[in-house]
């Protein structure tokens, strides 16, 4: 039997709206297909996003589904998870979404270790608004607000929810959906905030601006510097900064999830009322 | 709408089915280019996208690996291995 | 004016607290707040009572979160409230645009503060009604409501909630520091001597589909929780009744239209008037919130010098009484506007009298609430 | 009944307590109360102040306006808040750390109590400074039962504190009591 | 309207790149942005401007810091400008009011879009107005320039930054996606052929203290930038002429009121009314921005019918031009308000008519602009 | 002769409003000594802060000083320091102005790498507001919005600026004025962005909760356990824990900085012009 | 002389860029132009559209209202423009990918050109569509002199592709000008 | 206004001046604990803060360490070091 992926899409919907080749895809398709080795339900399962490309995908899931403000998916979510606890709660977004506006919720969501899933696809420029850099735009690549070459030195996404305290940290890429999926599946099994960066393309608009309009080519120059993280790290500087390294890069499994804090702490006081 | 080659077909040998939708494929290229085995094409005109479209080339080449259906954007291509061999894959 | 029983069991509470345990009375279970003055008391106590009760609260890292968080909560079911300031308002604004746009309830309190900016922030002012009305992008309605006693804000907490779930929206609970910081007596009800209300739920057959947005019965869409199998969509882009974006022109019209008719239609459970000495007033004083409070002791010495005065005080002021103004615009001579701002329900109160009647603005900003004798010479001076 | 009481200090928290134990005796007593602090979270080492109207009817407009009863612990904050004050106005002040205008000593009656003196030397610990000014009040304004107010005290002081709280506000009633014995305030 | 000399050198840009060049023309040399559909073309041509005049473009981690940075850079002495589109706009209020508080010159861009909320992004609407006005909390005036026409446009921009200047405060710049993406005509005039304004500074004597609000002048305290010397203080806390907090209630509230007059004040170089066969009418049509240009085509066709209809079209929608309504009110027999939104400066229309008109609103939303056929049915049904 | 505090102050506006013993003013002290140090001329420094007790602080600097909106500073800054790359821009704010609201604003400073000096006074409390807990708030620690004690993991603020891309990063103590500093003006001196740490002591709001009411007994607790960088990495887990380091953390000397960048962009345009 | 132009397709930039072609020649022509896009930002290979509206006086209302030519290279996007067409309006439309339904066929005039064949069979590469459209377009319309097309079109193609988008607006041309030839079209 | 001892002192061994400011004075106390040589004391009732107030208990056992200066968070001590000592301590 072929995969059965229409559990958890909302079949009318589709054929989705990005562009033929757009990574995204990929990585819905990594998403249900972890979903379903978990055998999670969709009832159980709330997905939720902020604005962009990457954020239309609440809209194809079968699922309890959020497509929010811009940036702020991760406050919602955590209403979400604070009230329903004993729910699935993962959290979709774009580069810009979670890392430029969402910057705060995300190192917020991830410090207090909220049982959250949240992925990023990260394509490297703000994809729906027409090709602006965003904060993991690679110095000197062209962008519609850098026409003369990205100025800004651009986030690890990886170190940064690392520094900000969250309990699981994992990169997978687009040329790679099978890691990804199990990724995915270890990030959703993981107790407490779980991050997962996808490194995707954009060929529309950040591709077209640098040469690697087809979709084809970006996946390409995405997969040739995905290295597994061991294999990595035995790499010579230069070579670590021409490649990225993928896989679980930080994983802490003994840190307090904060919905099981809080509700110990409702228990306690119910006990002692 | 397929010319030459089909958009669903099964292998003789080893029984493995390849399906294209084609309401979904926007002719991305992305299956033909992972394929390892080189078992899928591209044909012009016919998709709604942009006027390509996924197409069987060699469906007795196909060694069921999945990759095509795995790394397709689009729900567009599905791949149907008879025995456990897929179901192993797919845990990986 | 609440008078209170001598065996009553009177809690001497500061306004912040008293939004706090009314709310939790009212079946607030989820709390998403950003601290700052001088709403935080309402945060503090919330903390504190609501996982006695089993509900969540959370502080999160600015109001925007705040506001996030509780829209996020209220789809999952809760009923969720925020509370804040003027600065902290002008965060939430985004956010509250997509609890219009989602339709979820929530109550959001701002407890005013001297302002723009950082202003005043130990305070009071009445400066934010114009931004509760229009603050947030876009067309949209608002129910904003301004208690003036601590009884009464007990009692309008629970209205509020009780509001946002009748009608699906988010409602605006608007006290100021002078409200927030007072203390003074209230009386709680009974649980079960007060209405409770919660969201519509639809009639589904089984196996029917849930359209989040299906107003075939109403206005009011009907609403089931997430996580109850209904695995539905929402978006704060215009959509249609299954939650899913949509650009057609006439579709998004009449929605945005039914969101605004939702209120308009709905004010005979909205509209909150009290009146003080007005019955027969040549002299009318339009006034809201604490400097109501000032108002009626004007009224009540104008009186004492044989001026006819009378107070209109809206309780709830958007949608803003224009009906009653107008009324009460032909009923007297001339019209008092007493608020504490430098002009803003004034520009409805003119609009809504419809004619060239003297309105007399006493306005005032800069910390020190506006006094009985202010309002009374207002009143001297267009009698 | 009317009566207006305000309390100022310097950065105290105790002063905005001493206010919310008159209002909650009060009502023991049958009376409205209504309780203004200034908002001191942000107003560190500042002056601050609380007022408690209290009145027989319900309480419309719930700020002081014609003080009867003012007391200030420090200069910064009887210069802040001693305005607008009324000749009739009774003020209690400390002599060693608030200086008061000559002028105001003509016009307003004034009475000066050590009380940091008082508390340090009798309590040796300042956090009962304000159960000490509160004693004052309740010797001097003599609008709320005595008992009352201790009882509401008693409700509010940090547990383990009652008894040092019901001293120090003997302190300052004694201390009033005994002026008024010794004839220089009216009783 | 504007006609373009066949020889003149006429570009065809869109109405986002002619708000940027303009703004190069008026000064700018400073702009913090975040992208948002459909204004982002402004960011991006400043992004390609700028470093070619030696100004520095920066694109914030979001809309909030680009307020911050544009008051910042403001105060370090740039001519600053932001650009944005209702959700931006919403998040910016905050810091907008921090720099009517401090007295920051500086231009804020909103193209605005269909909402409330995420709303239709890429359609047009005219739903932010009342928004300009109220948007952020407490009390302040507000400039509000909407221009019509791409020539207009240019000219307005280039306005907005010399009432900035002159004025010493945020100065708002209304388009919407009508006007943002439609590419039409401009003919850009030549340098030293327009005024170009700098904010007032002071005549100091040497060693003397310079005071950022020292009003013994006048309204609009003069201005230095820092690091001459001065180093002064500013903050948004209500503070004193100089610039330090005060919660003294007489200072505040002169103050308040002084950024209030400064504006009310101003009035002659603040106001812009445009009129089209308005001088005999006897149907009064109101309208603005894009929607304006629909409500002149209608106007004539009107006329054509044989019914008297006249245009107002205020370019500066805030302050709003009360006085010209309430004459051109008593001149017509009933009035017709189209605006692209669902009723907000028909309040203003209303209020300022100050007796019971007949006002015909012709409101829309959902995407697709009002044409000239539903604002000539509304002058016919009030005809 | 003393050392000439008053260069730098605003002598008209002192006594400051700081509680009695607060660190706040031991920090601003620090401040002069490294502005002096560098003979930082008060007409050449901006000190940008947000809202807060330790945001005031501007305002008895004589220097050009901005007291901007909550947790924004940083925004501000950027502002100031674009239109001029010349002059000294400095941030000082709290705890919960930099890392809870305004934590977006400061990762992507750090990120840009731009010349500003960050200093955060962190006190592990929301001060003026009357001691709510903030993201620096201990686990378990009493705040007035955390009656029944912190359910919140903290941020390691040094550790989320490294991984945000933070170029210096410093930690220093209140009860080390001398070594604070010291590490303030090696901050001021590197050229991109720098942050430093204050580990300091609200005893009005986070002591009189924690049973720390008098500032010295704070501040000792803080300096007992503040720990030189290198004695502390020789620590073990547990002692690691219950310590934290001080010292300069982190100093990359080879990062572009962003206003060189843009300026070179400029320059480079008006070439070829 | 009022003309209205509709060009649309799926996700394409290309025809924004042929209708601000357009509006730059209809400069030199020393007309006025409105040209207003559906903003293609957000509709990844959804149907975008551009009209241009042309005017021998200043345009006051921009938008279409009565649209002489429309284009159409994708059946979705025919579907969602074609609306509130007058009778007497030009339609192109590249048959194999737009459907058209069979009532426009009987109400209006429309032309099959198979652009994306021609495109590909002539040019390799699809990024020349839009030009070949264009040429359709200057051979049906007849209001823009093609010299001042052809210099518009120079001065916005990017730079090396000039002398392949001149060659593919001809193709435009020549197609219709065949069919003119033919018989096939009206002159 | 101190009773027992002074605000201002200096050193006959060593010449060292140490100052308090009474105005600036808050009298937290952090001088008193931070001195290694026990030189300074609180007094009671005087100071405009909370009734306590630095003063100089004994200016001999000064060593000019600054460290009561430097942790004042008043600006309300100074200390002046007649030689380079000072210097060398304020570089460090
Ligand atoms: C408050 C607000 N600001 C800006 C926008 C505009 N906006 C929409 S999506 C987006 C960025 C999208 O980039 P990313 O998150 O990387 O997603 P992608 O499209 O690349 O998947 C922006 C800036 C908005 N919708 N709301
Ligand atoms: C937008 C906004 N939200 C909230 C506040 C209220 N507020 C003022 S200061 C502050 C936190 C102060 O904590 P911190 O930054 O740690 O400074 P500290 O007082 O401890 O030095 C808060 C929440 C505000 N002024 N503005
Ligand atoms: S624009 Fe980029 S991110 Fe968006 S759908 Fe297209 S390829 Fe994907
Ligand atoms: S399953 Fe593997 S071998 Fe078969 S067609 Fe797909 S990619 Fe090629
Ligand atoms: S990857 Fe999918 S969408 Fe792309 S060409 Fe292959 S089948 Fe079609
Ligand atoms: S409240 Fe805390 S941070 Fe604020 S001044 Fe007092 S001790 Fe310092
Ligand atoms: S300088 Fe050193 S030794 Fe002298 S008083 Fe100060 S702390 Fe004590
Ligand atoms: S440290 Fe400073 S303020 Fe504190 S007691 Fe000593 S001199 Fe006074
Ligand atoms: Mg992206
Ligand atoms: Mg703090």
């Amino acid at each position: 039997m072929a995969f059965d992926y229409f559990k958890y899409l909302r079949k009318e919907k589709l054929p989705h709206m990005w562009c033929p080749g757009c990574g995204i895809g990929i990585v819905l398709k990594a998403m249900i297909r972890a979903f379903d080795d978990l055998q999670w339900e969709p009832a159980d399962i709330a997905v939720v996003s902020g604005i962009g490309c990457t954020s239309r995908s609440p809209g194809y899931l079968n699922a309890n589904t959020l497509h929010t403000t811009h940036g702020r998916a991760a406050s919602f979510a955590t209403g979400i998870k604070m009230h329903r606890p004993d729910k699935h709660v993962v959290v979709i977004s774009g580069d810009g979404d979670a890392s430029a506006i969402g910057g705060n919720h995300l190192i917020h969501a991830a410090r207090r270790n909220i049982d959250l899933t949240y992925i990023v696809n990260n394509n490297n420029i703000y994809g729906m608004t027409g090709g602006q850099y965003s904060p993991t735009t690679p110095l000197g690549a062209k962008a519609a607000t850098a026409p003369y070459g990205n100025l800004e030195p651009s986030f690890n996404l990886a170190s940064l929810l690392i520094g900000a305290g969250a309990t699981y940290v994992a990169r997978a890429h687009v040329g790679n959906g099978r890691q990804m999926s199990k990724l995915f599946r270890d990030g959703f099994n993981h107790k407490g905030f779980s991050f997962i960066e996808v490194v995707s393309n954009c060929h529309t608009q950040f591709g077209r601006r640098n040469r690697m309009a087809d979709p084809m080519n970006m996946i390409k120059w995405i997969g040739d510097r995905a290295t597994p993280l061991k294999k990595w790290e035995s790499m010579n500087e230069d070579d670590k900064a021409m490649n990225f390294p993928v896989g679980v890069l930080h994983h802490d499994k003994n840190q307090p999830e904060y919905t099981d804090t809080y509700d110990a702490l409702i228990a306690k006081l119910k006990q002692s009322a | 709408m397929s010319d030459q080659y089909p958009l669903k077909g099964t292998s003789k040998r080893k029984g493995i089915t390849i399906e294209i939708d084609e309401v979904m494929c926007k002719g991305c290229n992305v299956c033909v280019e992972v394929c390892p085995v080189d078992a899928l094409d591209m044909e012009g005109i016919g998709s709604r996208w942009q006027g390509y479209l996924a197409v069987i080339k060699d469906i007795e080449a196909c060694t069921g690996c999945l990759l095509c259906e795995l790394q397709c954007p689009d729900f567009a291509i599905s791949v149907t291995v008879p025995d456990k061999k897929k179901k192993a894959a797919a845990a990986k | 004016m609440y008078t209170h029983d001598k065996d009553a069991d009177v809690k001497f509470w500061a306004g912040n607290i008293v939004v706090a345990e009314a709310a939790v009375a009212a079946g607030c279970n989820f709390f998403g707040g950003y601290p700052i003055t001088p709403s935080s008391e309402v945060a503090a106590h919330m903390a504190y009572l609501l996982p006695k009760h089993g509900g969540h609260f959370i502080q999160m890292e600015d109001e925007i979160g705040a506001m996030g968080s509780v829209i996020g909560a209220s789809l999952a079911g809760a009923k969720a409230m925020t509370a804040t300031s003027g600065p902290g308002f002008s965060l939430k604004l985004e956010n509250m645009g997509f609890g219009y746009m989602v339709e979820a309830p929530c109550v959001i309190v701002n407890v005013m503060r001297g302002g723009p900016s950082t202003g005043l922030p130990t305070h009071p002012a009445q400066a934010d009604v114009m931004q509760a009305r229009w603050g947030t992008h876009g067309d949209h309605s608002t129910i904003a409501i301004a208690p003036a006693f601590h009884q009464e804000t007990y009692m309008e907490t629970i209205r509020a909630f009780n509001l946002a779930e009748r009608l699906r929206m988010p409602v605006i609970l608007l006290l100021d520091e002078v409200l927030g910081h007072l203390s003074e007596g209230v009386v709680p009800p009974k649980p079960g001597s007060f209405e409770i209300w919660d969201r519509p739920r639809p009639n589904l057959k089984k196996g029917e589909t849930y359209y989040p947005y299906d107003t075939t019965n109403g206005d009011i869409p009907p609403f089931i929780p997430y996580f109850e199998g209904h695995n539905w969509h929402t978006t704060g882009l215009n959509h249609d009744k299954t939650g899913f974006p949509t650009t057609d022109p006439a579709t998004v019209d009449a929605d945005e239209r039914r969101m605004i008719r939702k209120v308009l239609d709905n004010r005979d459970i909205i509209d909150k008037v009290e009146w003080f000495m007005a019955d027969d007033a040549e002299i009318g004083v339009f006034s809201f919130g604490s400097t109501a409070r000032a108002a009626m002791v004007a009224v009540k010495q104008a009186r004492e010098k044989g001026i006819k005065a009378g107070l209109m005080r809206p309780v709830t002021i958007w949608p803003f009484p224009k009906d009653q103004v107008y009324k009460f615009a032909k009923q007297v001579k001339s019209m008092v506007v007493a608020e504490f701002n430098l002009g803003q329900l004034v520009y409805e109160v003119e609009r809504s009298a419809k004619y060239e009647l003297p309105v007399k603005r006493v306005l005032k900003t800069g910390g020190v609430p506006i006094t009985p004798a202010e309002i009374l010479q207002g009143i001297e001076e267009v009698a | 009944m009317h009566y207006e009481t305000r309390f100022s200090a310097v950065g105290g928290q105790g002063i905005i307590l001493a206010g919310t134990i008159i209002a909650d005796a009060s009502h023991l007593q049958g009376l409205y109360a209504a309780g203004s602090p200034t908002y001191t979270a942000q107003v560190r080492g500042g002056p601050t102040k609380v007022d408690v109207v209290l009145d027989n009817e319900p309480i419309l407009f719930p700020r002081a306006a014609n003080i009867n009863f003012f007391l200030s612990l420090a200069t910064r904050s009887y210069n802040m808040f001693a305005k607008d004050l009324e000749p009739d106005v009774t003020i209690v002040i400390d002599p060693n750390l608030t200086t008061v205008p000559d002028e105001h000593r003509k016009k307003y009656t004034i009475y000066d109590v050590p009380i940091i003196q008082l508390t340090a030397d009798k309590m040796g610990r300042m956090v009962y400074t304000s159960a000490v000014a509160l004693g004052t009040w309740v010797a001097l304004a003599n609008v709320i039962d005595e008992e009352l107010i201790r009882a509401a005290l008693k409700r509010r002081a940090p547990k383990g504190t009652e008894t040092y709280n019901m001293k120090a506000l003997s302190i300052g009633i004694d201390y009033i009591k005994e002026l008024q014995d010794a004839g220089k305030v009216k009783a």
